[in-house]
């Protein structure tokens, strides 16, 4: 299995979102980070100083996936997230050793993104 | 300059005492008599404005001790509650404590009306001030029930409630003492009242606990064993903007409570509400310092409260001295009162203790301090004058004693119309929502949409929202997109 | 109704001065007047205060409804236009207004001063006070305008529109009611508009409508589908705090349209302005739980508001019983008035409904139930009397027709010039901000700064901020640097 | 009591008319005296209301401008300091103000009561008006006071200057000009301060020089290089609302100075008011601008308050055109103060510029605009009149001087006697936090508990808080626990 | 070593917490993440207009432990996490090659969750 | 590559940027954690009841380098993050298969840190 993680532009992220729920791949999770890469920061002004800040706000995507499908869930990401300037951020593919899913305790590939039929609520 | 615009204007009017007189003076009698009544009116008049405004104080106070999730349920509540209480006053309440009918109820000026007879009089522009006067101190004591009630009754609770209280509960209560009802005459003296520390905050005070009992805690108040639990409320600031505006407001609930300017009386009663306030404030504080070695901000807020509570009803008629003592005395107790009902009963805003016991306090205060001078016909002066002045000291401490009357009969008749109110809601449509909806909170359960919304859904669910790198204002230029990225790091 | 109440009294004051008697009494006549003048000037100066707050309320209504990065926008906005059109109707938007020239606009008055004629009166005390009620008036007028135009428009846009809105346009439409104008005699009868339900209310209203269709939806307010999708806005506490000190303010805007205390008209004007009110949010309250089966916090806020609009124009001119019908309308006509109009144009705020529909719903219900007792010499009652009572059926709906024709009057003039005005503003420095200014938000964008700092800025970026492990009070010692880790772990 | 008040007024009234002749008008002379004084001090009580809301706009200027984890102690801080100044006040402050004594110092009114006599006249209700009218004065001073301490000073230092203030160092520099003493008579001609831009802003202003000159400034305000750097406050909103309700307020500290309604010059005094703040905005505003390309909002806010401090001696002493000049100057020296003293002095809400300079300025603008019409007996007008107009060259530039006077002496007085009770303090219990303490914010570390907790405190450890799945208003039903997760997902 | 990443309902995390503690685990890191999996989004409504919300508010733990005592730290999370609920989430575990402790800059399997009896602060 | 997942103080993070860029690492990513280690909990008081707070904020770096840049990294976050004192935090190294630069789909080491003297803005 393997767990991607991509920095990307929060605005990037309905559409990356939409598209893996359609193509079968419902489960990922988000959190907001703050990156600095090769953005220059802000500069603020306030009564008369400024504040510069360094980091941008950027989104985390992490998604397990069999190793299968890896490269399905990369292009998707690549698809949206691309804006061909400065900031659009990295993806990175870690190894997995074990996955479980909590409701049931099952592990293994199957635990990651597959439902039968029945198990999906209205 | 100041002084002497009041002085040339006595020294004119006293020039012409010397001119003489004439029937020309009768009619001049009767303009001089319309005008003395329009300023009392509108004096009236601006009192209203500012207990309207207390509304807001106790929308802040409220909202402040609500977790966020919460928040938005006040604001609902507060004009829903206004609303109702507006409508059922003027149909019904008013005529209810109006000063006429029999001891226990009125009967005169049910939707009031230009020209309708209340008492022999017809309804005109004065009588509309202290009807709607009237009807904005009901909304205050309804304000005041919803503190003990946070974070998970049903909304609905509120509506009905409000209508019982705005049109029956309240109005049969200040008949009672201000509608020459039974408490005006108790065994020959009157309950003295000025403000309504019992009729308009103990009366609130009694029907938030009559709702707390049936109501229980908030989930997740009580440890386990049985310890109460910090629920922190969101918001310090807005809890102070509440303070200030009540503690603003107040001047026109007690100094408003003259009905007019004559004697000036009504700047008595504001010093005397500003000094106890203030002791109520250093009281509290100084109690919380002394068991936490901290100022709890909440609690110096609800030490003005009490304070404020507190003097409601002795402000028209106690000397000034007495009055940091009255007030002190409220912060003290509204402290320990948080504390000790804290074990037993969740109430978020401390309600029970800033207007339940402060009110008892201050309605007792009374027949401790009132002063000869001020004091109601028929009424005795404080214990304190029997004491150390030369009062009887029979006749105050039965003062007393009919000030505790009025606290008993109050706390009786609302506590009892109250709890069955809130029961008949429970049995029927559910005072309480449920476990999931307090979870998840108010403002998204009954509302549909949290009351803080960045607060809760992530910035790239919410419409239109992104992280766009901004370009900060003074930037070199503003280009399309994303190119504005590149700009920005210039 | 207005002016003519105080020349009504000041008139049988000095119908005293002709009866015979001495020359005292005739000197007391003289200062009984003085007094009265002064009491009536003193409620103006009341409600002069009460209007001024109500920018306050604009402001919380706005921010309310407003993103996290739209917020400090509103306050600079706010502070600024109240500064233009504060110096724009000095100089020249109260002599348009004024009481003086020609059917269509005032001619003296202009850089108001003391001593100077205007309408053959040298300005004065109490001349000033009406001047500066007429400036607060035409800046509330103002402060709806912006209410569709949030998030988005140039901070530049809003200065020069206030200069013109001030100095002509609020100017002419109040001339034409209030300063003689032709509204004041259509076919022989006045428009009647107590408070300005049409006057201010609709005017402003119109005003953002013809800045709406010049400036477009936020971005993102309606999927590619064309479905309106909801921004929530960032805080129903500011948008209650903005709504209960509009409630409070509007009794200084509608009692204080009494121009004095003559008669206490100005108890039953608030009265009737509580009584709406409320009913516009109980209907308001009840629509919208009929639709979603929840109260929406912001709709019951909008319908207080709609009801006070409502009752604007009718609160001098009717009684007690239709207060709450014409309130309920408005309650209810404003929650219909925001989804429809959702759908085409993106109001945040929801200006054009509860201040648009519900001022053209006001104005008309003076014609439907305005009461003989009160209403304007010249008018007919409502078009109720004319059914139920026995006025002419005829002349009331002619009054009726009076009040359409003048919120169509109102429309076109405003909507005319106010959509040059934004044209011409769109057409030189334009209208709208960037696509980039507006996803990161006008704070940062247009004001250097966010309006919410630490919501933006990663607090390792803050100077002087870190999270240094908290020593609470009450900790037994205050070590210096990292050792109070050991200390608050003790 | 209640009623009967207004009764009884009616009732003596109706007796006169039964007075023959003379007799009969004398009485009726006597009553309209007694009516007018009435009037003047409904007027003074609107304006206490007025000065004591300026608490609250004052303690949202802080907050606003401060960051989160400091935002309780501000509440904390204003109520205490309003209780202990409030004491202090009545039992020495006024005393000390009061017309009474020699040149330095008042000798009478200490425990203010009724029937003290003060100056030979007995204490009744329109002299508890006015000296609660300098309590809330002074109040305000001190709230000044803070502006620039905050974030970092210990919590027992406010207390304690607070009754120093209050009893000693505000009503020294009060009897000075207002009560008689030196500044009453400089060289024959008086200290023209109609309502306190040096009395009681630069009063308030030089305390919180001499406070901060103890206290230094801010952790990481200065980067190690000593340029100073941005600390944002976190909300702009709230320093909007501050500034609003100070605008609102000062109606009442301004126009109320007049101390009633002769001549109705109350509203001259508040149209110069509204003038002077809408200048004041455009000013600071323009001046922002040309600096940054950007409105800054703080700015802004800064401006009206210059604007309203700097006519605030003006106001009752100048032509309405003076008014828009003394505030836009107010306007564009707020900027340039904070800039530049935003170099040396850590001064978070520019107090020091908008309450010093502009009250230096408002101070010196009596003696270069003051109107020959409005000034006090002995003064000579403005400059301006002696260059342009009729008066004397040299009697007006004396005037100037004399004004300048009052601006050194109330420093000199206010700065020594400030900075030693500073010193004291420093000296004994300490004047500031530690760097834990200001790290960690005054909230936790003086009070206990964070002023906005769930901005600190991780959800999953908040009481009862979890983020259970919301089940939004009219859903289909509510389920118990975890299966509600179901449902929503229908 | 292992790290355990384990994505949960918030309610969920007080039990594990002390748990762990108790059995000697005193050190992990939690981070509001936003998930989506099989749950549906919410669906609010705000002045008649409707906004959908497809990602829900979850808990990421993160856990370093020696290889042998991962089993103990995944059963602690399963059970207390599990409801038998769609939305209980994952545990993922992932290799880790290094571990140091800042305060000390040592390296390896001791740092990451056992004490020495002194360190523990009072 | 390696990943570096550092937790530290909040304080600690702008030194650690600044050294990383001076040598040429400009791309790291930061985030809101809490943690619990041996810290103990925080007790504050509120209106006379009590409130224990279990963990504390700390940041989270994440930084992907070459395997040859792993120990600058870590070095340069000692470096700045260590006081001595309990609550320092940890660093762990992780194995990282495949990293992508989304502004270009490029992949491999070289996407991580370096930059082409042109490609940096101005
Ligand atoms: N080596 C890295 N380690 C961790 N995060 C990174 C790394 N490189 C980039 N990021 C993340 O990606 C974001 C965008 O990177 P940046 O270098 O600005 O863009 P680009 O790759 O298009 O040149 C950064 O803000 C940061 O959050
Ligand atoms: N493959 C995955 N990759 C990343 N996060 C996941 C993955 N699967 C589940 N999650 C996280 O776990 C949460 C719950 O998952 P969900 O599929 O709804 O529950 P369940 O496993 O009980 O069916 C999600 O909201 C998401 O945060
Ligand atoms: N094994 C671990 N797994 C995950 N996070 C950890 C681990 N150990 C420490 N941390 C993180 O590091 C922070 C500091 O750790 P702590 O044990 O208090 O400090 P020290 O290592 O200096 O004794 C914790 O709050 C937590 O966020």
């Amino acid at each position: 299995m393997k767990k991607i993680e991509a920095f990307i532009r929060h605005e990037a992220f309905e559409p990356i979102r939409a598209e893996l729920l359609e193509k079968g791949f419902p489960s990922l999770s988000i959190g907001e980070v703050k990156g600095s890469g090769r953005q220059k920061g802000i500069v603020e002004s306030y009564r008369g100083s400024r504040l510069t800040v360094n980091v941008r706000p950027k989104l985390k995507i992490e998604c397990v996936v069999e190793d299968r499908d890896k490269s399905v869930v990369v292009e998707t990401i690549l698809k949206h997230a691309r804006t061909g300037d400065v900031g659009d951020g990295k993806i990175f593919v870690i190894d997995v050793e074990e996955a479980i899913r909590i409701r049931t305790g099952e592990e293994g590939d199957d635990v990651l993104q597959a439902h039968a039929e029945s198990e999906i609520p209205g | 300059m100041k002084k002497r615009v009041g002085l040339g204007a006595a020294m004119a009017l006293a020039a012409l005492l010397i001119m003489p007189g004439s029937a020309l003076a009768q009619g001049q009698a009767a303009a001089v008599d319309v005008i003395k009544g329009e300023l009392d009116i509108t004096w009236v008049m601006v009192a209203c404005v500012l207990v309207l405004f207390m509304q807001a104080g106790f929308l802040f106070l409220e909202i402040g001790f609500s977790r966020q999730k919460n928040v938005g349920a006040g604001v609902a509540k507060v004009l829903v509650n206004l609303g109702v209480v507006t409508l059922a006053w003027w149909a019904v309440g008013f005529g209810i404590s109006s000063l006429t009918g029999n001891k226990l109820f009125g009967t005169e000026g049910f939707f009031f009306h230009h020209g309708q007879e209340i008492g022999g009089v017809a309804v005109g522009g004065s009588e509309t001030a202290l009807m709607l006067f009237g009807m904005l101190f009901c909304a205050v004591s309804l304000a005041i029930v919803w503190g003990t009630t946070l974070e998970r009754i049903k909304f609905a609770a509120y509506a009905i409630y409000a209508a019982v209280f705005g049109a029956i509960i309240y109005p049969l209560i200040a008949h009672g003492v201000y509608g020459g009802g039974l408490l005006a005459d108790v065994g020959g003296r009157p309950v003295m009242d000025f403000a309504g520390s019992s009729v308009v905050h103990l009366t609130g005070a009694v029907g938030a606990f009559a709702a707390l009992l049936l109501l229980g805690p908030r989930l997740g108040k009580y440890a386990p064993d049985g310890r109460p639990r910090a629920i922190p409320g969101h918001s310090m600031p807005l809890v102070g903007l509440g303070v200030m505006i009540l503690w603003v407001g107040w001047y026109g609930f007690n100094a408003g409570s003259t009905f007019g300017t004559s004697g000036n009386l009504m700047a008595e009663v504001a010093l005397n509400t500003q000094l106890a306030a203030a002791a109520g404030v250093l009281g509290a504080s100084a109690v919380s310092y002394m068991k936490t070695k901290s100022v709890d901000v909440g609690m110096a807020g609800n030490g003005a409260i009490a304070g404020l509570v507190a003097i409601t009803a002795p402000s028209g008629y106690v000397e000034f001295w007495a009055a940091p003592i009255i007030g002190l005395v409220g912060g003290v107790i509204v402290v320990y009162g948080v504390y000790a009902i804290d074990r037993y009963l969740d109430d978020p805003v401390g309600a029970l203790s800033a207007h339940g016991l402060a009110g008892i306090w201050g309605t007792l205060a009374v027949g401790l301090f009132g002063s000869e001078r001020l004091i109601l016909d028929g009424a005795a002066p404080g214990v304190w004058y029997g004491i150390f002045g030369d009062a009887s000291l029979g006749a105050t401490i039965g003062q007393l004693a009919v000030q505790a009357v009025g606290v008993a009969a109050t706390f009786t008749v609302v506590f009892g119309l109250s709890y069955a109110t809130f029961f008949a809601i429970k049995r029927t449509i559910g005072l309480r929502v449920s476990e999931d909806e307090e979870q998840a909170g108010l403002d998204i359960s009954s509302h549909g949409m949290y009351g803080l919304p960045e607060a809760f859904i992530p910035p790239e669910e919410y419409p239109g929202a992104d992280h766009r790198i901004p370009t900060p204002a003074g930037s070199p230029a503003r280009a399309p997109a994303v190119a504005a990225d590149r700009l920005s790091e210039a």
